[in-house]
């Protein structure tokens, strides 16, 4: 009970992301000494349940929260509190708005991330880019800040003009097929591409929110016989995604760190117990970026990427 | 058709219908519950609408207060059609009603149910402005109404409805229809369930109310209390009226003849 | 038309012998019992009595598990500030149930009048009593489409609020562009908004207005369901439909008014939801639906309608509130914390039967 | 106290009573519904049991039918204990009971209800593997019990229960129980919905079932019905038997007159 | 006891007027109509054809907004293949609200069962019958535990399931690991679990295995609702569980079994669903509560119990399946496809009241 506590506040405890990002956390509480806590929202964007995660860590006599907000700027203050408690509030995977609100941040960063793929798509398809067909495959109808930073971020990777960079669905070229919604799941995935097929049979590109809808939307593909001529991006870096890559299911996917992020975080909340300072932000960022590494087994011409055997070294679960 | 019945020779003949039907039709899918039935009741006097199971009656005075909107047909009350569109609309105008499935809400106490709609409220600014209930006046008006029907063996006035023996149940609808009734109370068969004790006093009460000028329609498969309170029997058969006797010129053989089709009434209605 | 009993058969015989019947009038049994039996009928006579039993053996569990820390009156006023916008939406969803019917647009409901009365009293510059009257139209307004939907075209209560949650739920992502109002904007031009969320120091215990409000809500709906005709109308409404018609009560009017007024109840939530969380957002009250159900059936409502009471529905608020706290004051993992809420659920609301069942 | 009735003189006092109840208790909360009731059936006769509303006749029956568990007291089948936990258990023991609450379930046809939970199943592999219904026969039956009490009104057998008038849904009821009972056939106010006609083919439903050897149980407010088929008259009387009468000894006055408390039996029971 | 009739007072002396009485037995009306009284009547015999009328109505109207593609015979097959799962599970959730109760655990059961399928069949390597037969095992006591508390505890079927969601899902998580096993990795290991997927031919449509056997599913549940002992006791115990055990039905028993029947089809449902999606994710099925729960509502039946026909849940499905697919052909953003959906269910059953009401 000496033992300082850590408290992890995920966005839900069903996304493999962040069941990852817990097991990370928890053996890196191991290995630092400190007893962790963990909580998580019931949907995605579910704030409430944060912030009574955070009250009661309050309760709890926490010394450190690690929290990757549903709602960046709805949860800022509750983190407040937390704070004015002298608590120290780390942000994990998603910065809080405005991100000073938290003591520190590790994250992904996820317009990078989408804009990796985007890139690598408009390589891999070269001349064919022009008359690309494309389907957008988001997470859910609220616009949530992950969603839309890797969505605009792979359009503007791709080369087209996003409107309104905060908001999805509001760019004019002709090149997009449509927006549809998966919930994240292989389910919403599959249906989502049914349907957008019977919209524009041609589709050529497929952009997913994250591996799951990836792998639904594939056996969509699959079950009309154009699994071989789509290509399919998505986002997470997860084992069964990386696989995915190898047999050429996924033709790229940006790889994020959730073992790395939560490991500095608890690592942080240590160092600050024991009366150290508080982490810095990387250099030109308001965040600690725990990286992005673009997986593909057909590297494009200067674009950084690693293939999916070195990945699989590195994924996350 | 001889809309004031046959064989009248009751002064009420030359005073106006209060509450008249003509031409009813209520259609259930295949089932024909009323077909062009009639209906006349006259100021102050207790008219027993008797029949078959299933013959309609039931139907008969849930359209005429309101609880079903017939296919067809026209409603009078003193000469004047009305539409009723809810049981509301006619105990506005006065027709109050005890239904057959006694219309009492399970999990209510015997005193809010009688009260049900018309609730008593406090006086002072509690009842005004807050609008809150006078409790200790509904229980104990309502324990003087069952006492008036003989009901001694509720023992508790704040018991559910739903936890009421059949006969204590139709004891409290027939007290309420009683006690609220303006110009004509409908009771169907509102002794069913009731004791001999019970019966007697709910026969009671139907004179008394009609001393106190009201008309009574009464639904009753029981012979003896038809004849014995009735001033005109309504016979109903297969959705109609088939006619109407006075009981002191008919027995009740005939009017079960008549009921039954083992006989032909010598004016058949409509 | 005079008395004409004279020639008539008079009564049968045997009837009689009534007159010699005995005139004892109605007994209402009063008797003293033994201190057991005492509870038992107190109980009997006072089913919200139960679930309060079963909500303070909840807290004696977990304050000898967890200790101190849990039973602080810190930390128990902490359960009752995190209960609040589930009381709040909860007291609509009793109501509601009460009818028989169930609302599923009541988070919609919540989560759109607060970002309205956020983009009037931040984003436009309304003056804040403003936007919160007009939010609380806007909830008048949308119980009131989910009254004429069920009352005029007698829709069942499940698919009107179904499509309305939906409807209700677009209307917000639409009109809020799906951006949180920041807590320092909302605080700087319009703080009424905020004000539910005042800190309170009651006995050493440290409430909100917010909390406040809301057990002030549950007592005026505790007075209107039990000590007024239209709260006596709503039971009478969903035990028996058929029954209330018959008896002549406009259960149509009773129907609609019950909508706008968890409207409203709705509206009111949203206010307190913006004091809780101090910005607004349009993600909230995404579990409202379900968290207000549970509330309101751990508290013993029947969703069949004719039961309920909004003391329960606060005390089964409660319930699940003791219990996600105590468990995360407990060192219990967040999977495991899920089951053992699903466990705790299913105990508390046997416990409640078998209390009432030795009772009864 | 006589547990055979006071004043019988008729040869089944000799043989051992087919059911009996010693010193049932029913408490609800602060209301006791049963207070030491006792209750003697001889086998092939007609018992009928009068009291007034609420004087816990049918809270008897029901624990005699497996329906309620009383709180106290012993039920012997035959002399032996029996601990009835559902109606099931008392189906089983060839006891069928007609409850004033009907027992239908409102939303299933004439048909279904009367066969259920002892449907006829299709002959050949239809029935034993697929356990497919004959609906055809089942119908047909339903039709001939109906048809047997004279409910020719019912239009359509396969009409659902709720659609039905109060007296139809009555006659379901009967039908139901007098096809299926092969031991006793307890019948809770049959009649008190039922037309003259109808209620006629009850009593005489009733008389041919004791004539199949059955004994029955009529709980009844119908005095000269009950005096005109009954072979003995229980008296309940505030939760307990009062007493045991032979209707060729006493007149139905006397009978009113114990049943309201206006006059005490001869030997009071218990 | 020998026949005493004879000192005993005759019947009363009008009664003797029924010896004339007619004896005309029970009329059973049989006549020849008009066409649209016929059609009235055949609706009203047939209340599962209203729905069946909506449904074509809105594929219709899809049809003539979005053009050929929505009603090419492969569009329409796809519609069919989108809702396999929710057929199945509504097929499940079907039963248990005609017993007047409500099943919030059939997603957990079905993510529960596939993922003990996959992990048993891929990562565990036994043999892909076993597994698949294991997973229909556990389905029957997921079931089982939910039917063992509502019956022996008598605990309302809300509270049960909604604490079993809680409990199944948290060992679903554990149990997985949160991992996904991959396509590829199903089929080459144990590719019976994805059969339900393999897509089948029919006069140019193109079908799946899967949402045949979800036809068959139907088939063989209305076979036992309208044709068997114990569907008949299954909407007896729904209409009025206290009347249904007066007259002797094993309320208990039949609920008990209707449980568990619900967890086997919710297993089936999660091969389906494994056939559907290829790889097995424990983050599947988390809409499949109310997704069903509306397929049931749509198409016709009542929570209240004692009403409603799988036919009907199997229409409703495609019905909210119809309005998504329309829906995401034409080109309306998801947000207002959300907005539309909302709008379309509730003007879809208010179209069937009106059809019945014209047709009553
Ligand atoms: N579930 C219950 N809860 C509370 N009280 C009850 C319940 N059931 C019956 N009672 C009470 O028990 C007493 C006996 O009821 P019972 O139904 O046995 O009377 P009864 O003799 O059949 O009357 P009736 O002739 O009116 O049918 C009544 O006072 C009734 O109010
Ligand atoms: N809602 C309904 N749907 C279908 N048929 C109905 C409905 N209500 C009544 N009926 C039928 O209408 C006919 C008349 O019923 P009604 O209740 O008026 O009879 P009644 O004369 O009151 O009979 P009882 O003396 O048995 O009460 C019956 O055949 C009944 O089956
Ligand atoms: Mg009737
Ligand atoms: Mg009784």
């Amino acid at each position: 009970a000496d033992k300082p506590i850590v408290g992890l506040i995920t966005k839900t405890s069903t996304n493999p992301f962040f069941v990852k990002m817990k097991a990370g956390a928890e053996e890196a509480a191991k290995a630092n000494d400190v007893e962790l806590r963990s909580f998580a929202g019931k949907v995605d964007g579910d704030n409430e349940s944060q912030v009574a995660a955070i009250e009661n860590l309050i309760a709890a006599g926490a010394k450190g929260i690690l929290i990757t907000p549903n709602d960046s700027r709805a949860v800022v203050p509750a983190v407040e509190k937390a704070r004015a408690a002298g608590i120290l509030v780390i942000a994990l995977d998603t910065p809080l708005d405005p991100a000073n609100a938290a003591d520190a941040t590790f994250a992904t960063d996820n317009f990078l991330a989408g804009q990796l793929i985007g890139q690598w798509a408009a390589k891999t398809l070269g001349a064919k880019a022009v008359s690309a067909k494309i389907a957008l495959l988001d997470l859910n109808v609220n616009q949530i800040s992950v969603d839309v930073a890797r969505d605009q971020g792979f359009l503007k990777g791709f080369g087209i003009d996003l409107g309104n960079p905060a908001k999805i669905g509001d760019e004019k070229d002709a090149r997009i097929v449509g927006h549809d919604v998966t919930l994240g799941s292989e389910e919403g995935g599959r249906k989502a591409m049914e349907n957008l097929l019977q919209k524009d049979p041609d589709i050529s590109l497929v952009y997913t929110i994250n591996e799951p809808a990836a792998a639904g939307a594939y056996e969509a593909l699959r079950s009309v016989g154009r699994d071989k001529d789509v290509l399919i991006v998505s986002v997470d870096g997860g084992c069964p995604g990386v696989r995915n890559v190898k047999d050429g299911v996924i033709g790229a996917t940006s790889m994020q760190f959730p073992l790395l992020m939560a490991a500095k975080g608890v690592e942080a909340v240590k160092t600050f117990a024991l009366g150290g300072g508080r982490p810095t932000a990387s250099p030109g960022l308001d965040f600690v970026n725990t990286g992005v590494e673009l997986v593909s087994d057909n590297p494009a011409a200067d674009l950084r990427s690693i293939d999916s055997a070195a990945a699989l070294n590195r994924c996350w679960g | 058709m001889d809309p004031k019945g046959v064989g009248m020779s009751n002064e009420s003949i030359t005073s106006a219908p209060l509450l008249q039907a003509r031409g009813l039709v209520k259609r259930y899918g295949r089932v024909t519950a009323l077909d062009h039935a009639d209906f006349d009741l006259y100021p102050g006097e207790i008219l027993a609408v008797i029949g078959d199971n299933g013959a309609g009656k039931s139907s008969l005075i849930r359209a005429l207060s309101g609880a079903l909107v017939p296919n067809a047909g026209e409603i009078r009350l003193d000469g004047k059609p009305v539409a009723f569109r809810s049981p509301l609309d006619a105990q506005a105008a006065g027709i109050e009603t005890v239904y057959q499935t006694l219309a009492l809400s399970p999990s209510l106490s015997i005193a809010d149910n009688m009260f049900l709609g018309r609730e008593l409220r406090r006086t002072g600014l509690l009842g005004t402005v807050c609008r809150m209930l006078d409790r200790k006046a509904m229980q104990r008006i309502a324990r003087e109404k069952l006492t008036e029907l003989g009901l001694m063996t509720v023992q508790n006035i704040n018991q559910c409805v739903e936890t009421l023996s059949g006969g204590q149940r139709q004891g409290v609808a027939v007290a309420r229809a009683a006690a609220f009734g303006s110009r004509v109370v409908i009771l169907d068969e509102p002794t069913a369930a009731l004791g001999v004790k019970e019966s007697r006093r709910v026969l009671e009460l139907i004179l008394d109310v009609r001393r106190r000028g009201l008309a009574v329609v009464l639904i009753s498969h029981n012979m003896p209390h038809v004849f014995e309170i009735a001033d005109r029997i309504h016979i109903h058969r297969l959705g109609r009226r088939l006619t109407v006797i006075d009981p002191k010129s008919y027995t009740m053989s005939d009017a079960v003849a008549f009921m039954t089709g083992a006989r032909a009434p010598v004016v058949a209605a409509a | 038309m005079t008395d004409i009993g004279n020639s008539r058969p008079a009564a049968q015989a045997f009837e009689l012998a009534l007159d010699k019947g005995e005139s004892r009038v109605a007994e209402f049994e009063v008797r003293t019992r033994a201190p057991l039996q005492k509870l038992q009928h107190f109980l009997h006579a006072n089913p919200t009595a139960v679930p309060a039993i079963v909500l303070l053996l909840s807290v004696a569990a977990f304050g000898s598990v967890v200790g101190p820390r849990f039973l602080s009156m810190f930390n128990l006023s902490l359960i009752i500030q995190q209960v609040t916008i589930i009381g709040v939406i909860g007291a609509a969803q009793t109501l509601i149930v009460i009818t028989a019917g169930i609302d599923l647009s009541v988070g919609a409901i919540m989560v759109l009048c607060s970002v309205i009365m956020g983009k009037l009293g931040v984003a436009m510059g309304l003056a804040a009593p403003l936007a919160l009257l007009i939010g609380l139209a806007v909830g008048a307004g949308c119980g009131a489409m989910n009254g004429v939907l069920v009352t005029r075209f007698k829709l069942p209560p499940f698919i009107v609020t179904l499509g309305t949650w939906s409807i209700f739920f677009a209307l917000n992502l639409w009109y809020s562009a799906s951006e949180t109002i920041r807590s320092q904007d909302v605080a700087k031009f319009a703080s009424l908004l905020q004000a539910l969320g005042t800190p309170v120091n009651i006995f050493g215990a440290r409430f909100t207005y917010g909390s406040l409000f809301m057990l002030a809500l549950v007592l005026a709906i505790w007075f209107v369901l039990n000590r007024t005709a239209f709260g006596r109308h709503l039971y009478a409404v969903g035990d028996d439909p058929d029954a209330a018609r018959l008896a002549g009560i406009r259960t149509d009017r009773i129907l609609f008014s019950v909508y706008v007024i968890a409207g409203v109840i709705c509206a009111l939530g949203a206010w307190a939801l913006i004091g809780r969380i101090g910005s607004i957002s349009p993600q909230a009250g995404q579990t409202a639906n379900l968290d207000s159900i549970t509330a309101v059936v751990v508290g013993g409502a029947s969703l069949f309608g004719g039961r309920g009471s909004i003391v329960g529905t606060l005390i089964g608020a409660l319930i699940v509130g003791v219990f996600r706290n105590g468990l995360a004051l407990s060192d219990v993992d967040v999977l495991w914390q899920e089951f053992a809420v699903g466990w705790l659920i299913i105990i508390a609301v046997a416990l409640d039967q078998w209390i009432r069942k030795v009772s009864a």
